[in-house]
């Protein structure tokens, strides 16, 4: 059943929330006041109800199935986290509330700030960043800060192949030039290479630990020492902290700042593409340049220092409209607290394991790059689809009808054809077993010459494959009332 | 632990499977100095039960607004939202979905996002939106960056009467970039100057609407100006309700119209997550950052959707992108999609109508009150109250009567000589007894 | 994807629930403490979450779609009811907590029992059935307690041809002997031959108005006139209230007794089966018989009378532990504030309205047995299929395939091959309209002689048909473990 | 209205289609004189707002359990129920199905009924139960009806320790059939002398175990006596977590169980809606009231479950049918499934052991308190005490300082001389400082 938009639904007059009248009182508005209809449909409640339904069907989820999706740790989604998250007193909070009337939620933060200062051994913590990518934002904005604090005017920001899109995209929006360092044989970064671009201009490295081939940077200690010893600072992408947790703590490998994507390792949940939150931990040597607000605890209880001022006056200043997403720290300590200090431990050892499992499972049937021991995803490229005319995105759009969200594609950029599958800690042996069972079967049935199979996949989806191209050359981004001249809608639709 | 399905025996037999003889030997690249061998210093795991009861602890610490009158506003308002939105939301396959690149199998995400761009489209009087940002302040702030980017300007101005939050926000992501932005200091009465400053340098003029005190105006003639200057002009709105009522930023000639779609949708959740708005028109929309989800076809001619224009993003332009911004809103932008698909033309414009009468009341309830002054000429639903006394006192001590009565404007603005000034909004949730309340405390305090 | 029961997962020692240790006490169980293992499997809580959200999705439901089904009153179920019934110090109350704990609960109960009244223009309500046929059980108990008190035994109830099972299963409970009264040519029950029946030996007579053929028995006061003149109650099912919502009273129309099925007319909601809940309106000369508890308001507040004594008694007993299902009364009291004397009074003329307009859309194509308007619902017989050998059941089977929910099937049964379908006042227009093009689809297609296609439906539903008959033959009623012994197994199953 | 679609327009149209004049036409077959005109005397529509607003004003007359130590059983156990649960019997396909006549469609719910049937005979060790019934008061009195339709016979014995309610609803039962029961009194202490009842006359013997005392027993003896004289044993269990740490019904040879199955997935919600459970012999099953699913196949050989035996019931049976009910309670059992499949073998003994071991800490702790005596030899997770003072006033002395101390047994049997007895009941909810605001505050109070 196809499921038109809601703008093709409804009938005008029709409600779908009851009101009373407006009182009757002279307008306020001045001349601004809206003469012109806006063009929304009207509806009956069930209608819109049943028209949301009907679409989230056409959705694939975690709840519903094995998400293998590298880079994304896409982990089963607690419901208590959601039910805590609305409680009455910490989901319905003001934030502009006075802080006298919301000293739970300021020890929220509070405790939440305790507990992920613990796991990364770090002291400090920015709790405002909105997500991973404004996260890597704060963290470069606190070194380029501190080294102006320092009267310096350091230049580059040093970047491994590796690294995903976001490091590069933000350390340009802090005005640094970004250097790319290649990777060694074993897919971590080239010391010899990184020693050659290092230098007293570099501002700082961004690595990502381990890294987005699944695999650790050993050499991780020796390079933070190396950035330190030419005063630049270590940003470690956090966005597979999964896999380390309680196993070693960032600071104690000389991390100067590091995101934490709650929505990835703290399963607040993804949500089809957000919110995220994206908190950030911090050295002694970046802390005071943290941005504002934070909270603080004096002897009336809990405060919030909400301006650049006194003990914050080295802040690089405010990422975000109030104090951070609440919504999701509720959510990530509650997720927080279910695993205690030994479930996340355990968290990391699973996640690890179960992604070894599947290496180990493959690797007669797809080539690993890299040798050995993985850390939370198993990396492949395509090596073994040569002269199948099947390409990694044929047996990704394969995967879809065998009932699997297909892997992660085409990254890590170094590797060719990459497929990067993170298990999680979240799968039982059974369904790896079963997912394992299905790749080898697809990867037979590619090697048995069914290239036309693959290219049509997925046979069984909501849609068949989209054209994307198309869609990126006319976009069409908006729908737009059939009554209205068609040649202005074109123009709209077709303007670049 | 409940969320982690294997037994001892089960890893056992997964590490013999792998080939190694402990769990120990998959960490063997950490440096050895620093592996842990114990555990963190944190509490063990927790029943769920247990869990529950410490947030019920921390929730009762806090003064729920649910269960007091609430006028709080200053760009987070206090709405009903309908229980159908939040019941979706947490439906598996939106809840647990993935960001929608797999198109196939994601069309429940992309035709909501498709839809929810069209809403902020209309109600913003503009061509395009995007798929959402974070919050109100940061989509100002990314505004101005696009704003830049298309004028290739290098200078834009803020309005004084911008919300401080999203001035500081934008102040923030300029600083280490090579544009920057001129500042004009709150004024509370007359217009601001912006012509002053507008030269042929400036790629955005940054107004509110409503302002940060409540007021409303029409910017067709700034917008104009803007124009012959070659500037855009952006338009923020934060309480997005007002569009139900106000003529749209578009209509107004606006360029760009960075907003706050919290009130539609959305709790107010201490501050976060919110669901940023970004609408322009169709021939800047390569220069917008965010996620976009454009219409097109499947292999069998069905129409479907997929996110489109990927080449201004990280992924592909990594250091070249538009922004560094990665995630969009998700929930919150759907919960927007399903309470505005409840509200409907009908709805939308009778909320507003609704919002502004009962405020336009209640300024004129506590006008009377002696030691009050609304100091607003026009406004939506939101105006700022002169008090005799200072402000913040005063809304201590209606906390103390368990009446959430506004927010003191020093709280924002502490360097402003503000002290007396209170902000007040009233919405469709303040009742009739909520109103009377706040009034008799007022008497009493004053 | 086939989902396997739960029991053939999981592993043992595998966690769902994370618990304390229990404390080291001695036992005091006696000699009946467990010795043997009960055989329960062993899931994380990501794997039951997703074992039943798959399962879910081989459901039907209104959420997603049109269910015409008659007598059903499937209609939109509000999630504000869901909501309200899970708020602090509603849902969780005990049932046993005193009275001065519970007064907000208890002024619930008092209030919803005065909509009841209300609506139904009746003096009394007994609130604790269960379900409908539980209420049914209420209403006839009381007529025989009435008997009772006077004296008289009386032994039949008269019962409609077209009447639900449930009617003559209850008076049978009750000790009466049922007596089926004809219907008439235009599809209401036989006046003259129900005269025949009446006598002094009746207790009374069950009726259901609107009947199940969606008509009005509009005979009615004539019919009360008669069971009250012979000294017998007047017993209405009020399966059908929807119809007549505020549009008139059954205590107008001389009932003495009628159950109100909450789930159905206010929307509780069906649940797949269930909870139910079931008041019981009754006349002044029924209303001493009622059952126990009931709230009584006091100079101190609210009071529930929960023994057989003082002002109780003449009640006949108690229905069933505690005070009724407070749940459903939270959903059906929020159901009815939401539509308030004007929209109940709406929800009559609306589904009427539906029910009339789809009969009209279809009766070119199928023949109604009864001339004229109808009530609720619109009742077809299978003459327009005769000879295209597609039966009633194929039809309703197609319609699956066609993204609706089956018809009611052969009820009533005094119609052949009866289609029985309800819209409800929730559908619009355009679903009506889509609807009637999918039955007018379907009809042609009858006709046009593609008896096997129907014959074959469902195509595209989770299951092709199924083998009932196999299944009551040969009741397999629980999982059993393979391992047990086969024979054992075949015994267990097979036994009779 | 925002539950109805039409229009002021479409229903015009509408009528128009139909070819009648007005909605009035509709309703000719009513009686004018019983037709209504005006309105019902009740307010008028509310929005979502409004009405909960009502329901919380509503709750907050109310003292939740929640927010209070409780220790309340008699029939009604406060549990922690996974939040899993609740979220799925929310989800609309489960929520808004209706019941699955139609297998091909209805599969998730017809599976999860046979998972569930499958849980209540393993737990109750038993060989088949039904899909549910009202609550177990019900299902106890249906068992009798059962028994005697089994058996033949027309006599009940019931234990003077059962369930006051239980005894009350099977009295009411049975009251115009041609069966009848001996109701034996209550009995504080010493075994009930059943021998001397049980004849060739009698269909069934009921029990409670734990009874309502709380005392747990082995029936076994008595099944032997009942078997040997023709008779039924049937055993009701209301506190169904206690099969996780006893042996079951089954294993003492009951030939039904009657249970009550709130305690596991279903809020107390003031005593309704509950689930009852009926678990028999495979050789009853023709003889058992209410819904079954069973396992059968498709025309395609795949596995799939249906609705069956339905000749037993009153759509096809009417008069003759074993019983008048014709609902379950649907969602209630989905809830109970959920858990009890969280739970598992593992959870469910170890969730008994926990409530017996808390219960048995707290009774010594209580024991040892001047003017408080455990009365029992032996329990579960409930147990009774005789007070120095009458428990109904010691409960609202409790009450008052916000403490659910236990239920008065002189509420459920006003007649017997028990007004000092207080039950109480100790699950895995009751914190440890819970019971020691109850061990305190009877400190203070007696």
């Amino acid at each position: 059943l196809e499921t038109p938009l809601i703008f093709e639904q409804g009938v005008p007059g029709r409600l779908g929330v009851d009101m009373t009248e407006p009182k009757k009182v002279s307008s306020r508005l001045g001349n601004t006041a809206r003469s012109k209809p806006i063009g929304l449909p009207d509806l009956s409640e069930p209608q819109v109800l049943r028209h949301f339904v009907r679409l989230s069907r056409q959705n694939y989820s975690i709840d519903s199935g094995f998400y293998p999706l590298g880079s994304c740790t896409m982990k089963h989604n607690p419901r208590i986290n959601e039910k805590v998250a609305r409680l009455a007193g910490l989901g319905d909070l003001h934030p502009m509330q006075p802080v006298s009337t919301v000293q739970g939620a300021l020890e929220l933060i509070d405790d939440l700030a305790h507990w992920l200062k613990t796991i990364t051994g770090m002291p400090a913590v920015a709790m405002s960043p909105a997500a991973g990518a404004h996260g890597e934002l704060c963290g470069v904005m606190a070194i380029r800060a501190a080294h102006e604090a320092k009267g310096e005017a350091r230049k580059r920001i040093l970047v491994p192949e590796s690294a995903h899109g976001t490091n590069p995209a933000t350390a340009a929006l802090c005005g640094y030039k970004v250097e790319s360092v290649p990777a060694r044989e074993d897919g971590r970064m080239d010391l010899e290479a990184f020693s050659e671009k290092l230098g007293p201009d570099v501002a700082g490295v961004m690595l990502t630990n381990p890294n987005t081939c699944g695999l650790f940077e050993n050499d991780v200690k020796k390079i933070a020492d190396m950035v330190h010893e030419v005063g630049a600072y270590f940003y470690c992408d956090g966005a597979n902290l999964n896999a380390i947790l309680g196993r070693v703590r960032p600071g104690d490998l000389g991390v100067d700042a590091m995101h934490i994507n709650l929505h990835k390792t703290f399963s607040t949940p993804h949500g089809g593409g957000g919110p995220g939150s994206g908190p950030v931990v911090l050295s002694e040597a970046l802390a005071a340049f943290a941005p504002i607000p934070f909270v603080t605890h004096g002897e009336n209880g809990f405060d919030l220092v909400e301006h650049v001022e006194g003990e914050a006056s080295n802040s690089f200043g405010r990422m975000k409209a109030y104090h951070g997403q609440m919504g999701m720290f509720i959510r990530a300590l509650a997720y927080m607290q279910s695993h205690g200090a030994d479930g996340l431990r355990q968290i990391a050892e699973d996640a690890v394991l179960n992604a070894n499992y599947i290496r180990v499972g493959l690797n007669d049937m797809l080539h690993s790059p890299f040798d050995g021991i993985c850390m939370h995803e198993a990396l492949f490229d395509d090596s073994s689809l040569k002269d199948t005319g099947v390409t990694t995105l044929d047996l990704a759009k394969a995967m879809i009808d065998e009932g699997y969200h297909p892997m992660t594609m085409y990254f890590p950029l170094v590797v060719h054809g990459a497929m990067l599958i993170e298990p999680t800690e979240s799968e039982s042996r059974e369904t790896l077993d079963q997912f394992i069972g299905a790749m080898r079967y697809l990867l037979n049935k590619a090697r048995d010459g069914e290239a036309t199979y693959f290219a049509q996949a997925p046979h069984f989806a909501p849609r068949r494959r989209l054209d994307e191209t198309g869609a990126a050359r006319n976009p069409i981004l908006r729908w737009t009332p059939e009554e209205d001249d068609p040649q202005s809608d074109r123009t709209l639709s077709a303007a670049s | 632990m409940r969320y982690m399905p294997h037994t001892a025996d089960e890893r056992a037999i997964m590490l013999q499977e792998i080939g190694v003889g402990s769990v120990d030997d998959l960490f063997v690249d950490i440096p050895a100095e620093a592996r842990l061998t114990g555990l963190l210093d944190l509490p063990l795991h927790a029943s769920e039960m247990d869990v529950e009861k410490n947030f019920r602890t921390l929730a009762g610490k806090n003064l729920s607004p649910y269960s007091a009158p609430c006028f709080l506003g200053a760009g987070a308002y206090q709405h009903h939202v309908p229980s159908v939105a939040d019941h979706l939301i947490q439906r598996s396959e939106f809840l647990t979905a993935y960001t929608p690149y797999q198109p196939e199998i994601s069309q429940g995400t992309l035709q909501a996002l498709f839809e929810f761009q069209t809403q902020v489209a209309l109600i913003t009087g503009m061509e395009v939106a995007n798929a959402s940002m974070y919050d109100g302040a940061t989509s100002c702030a990314e505004s101005v960056l696009m704003a830049c980017r298309v004028t290739r300007r290098k200078k834009a101005i803020l309005s004084g009467n911008l919300h401080p939050h999203y001035r500081d926000v934008t102040r923030t992501t300029l600083q280490f970039t090579e544009f920057e932005a001129t500042e004009l200091s709150p004024t509370l009465e007359g217009q601001e100057d912006f012509e002053a400053h507008i030269g042929k340098d400036i790629a955005c003029v940054v107004v509110q609407n409503p302002d940060f005190f409540g007021r409303v105006q029409d910017f067709t003639d700034l917008a104009e100006k803007c124009h012959d200057a070659g500037a855009l002009l952006v338009v923020v709105v934060n309480e997005i309700v007002s569009l139900g009522a106000m003529m749209s930023p578009g209509e107004m000639g606006a360029d760009i119209v960075a907003g706050e779609g919290q009130s539609i949708g959305v709790p107010l959740s201490f501050g976060g997550p919110y669901v940023g708005l970004l609408a322009t028109r169709q021939k800047y929309v390569r220069q917008m950052p965010g996620r976009l989800c454009g219409e097109t076809v499947d292999q069998d001619g069905q129409r479907g959707f997929v996110l489109t224009l990927s080449t201004r993003e990280q992924h592909i332009r990594r250091e070249k992108a538009t922004s560094n911004i990665c995630t969009n809103a998700g929930l919150c932008s759907l919960a927007f999609t399903v309470h505005m698909s409840l509200l409907g033309e009908t709805g939308f414009t009778n909320l507003a109508k609704i919002n502004h009468s009962e405020a336009a009341a209640t300024a004129e309830l506590l006008n009377a009150l002696e030691g009050v002054e609304v100091i607003n000429d026009t406004f939506f639903n939101e105006f700022t109250l002169r008090l005799s006394a200072n402000a913040s006192d005063v809304v201590e001590k209606l906390a103390a009567k368990g009446i959430l009565g506004g927010v003191p404007v020093s709280r924002l603005l502490p360097d402003a000589e503000v002290d007396n000034l209170l902000l007040v909004a009233v919405t469709e949730t303040c009742a009739a007894d909520d109103i009377e309340k706040l009034v008799s405390a007022l008497k009493e305090i004053l």
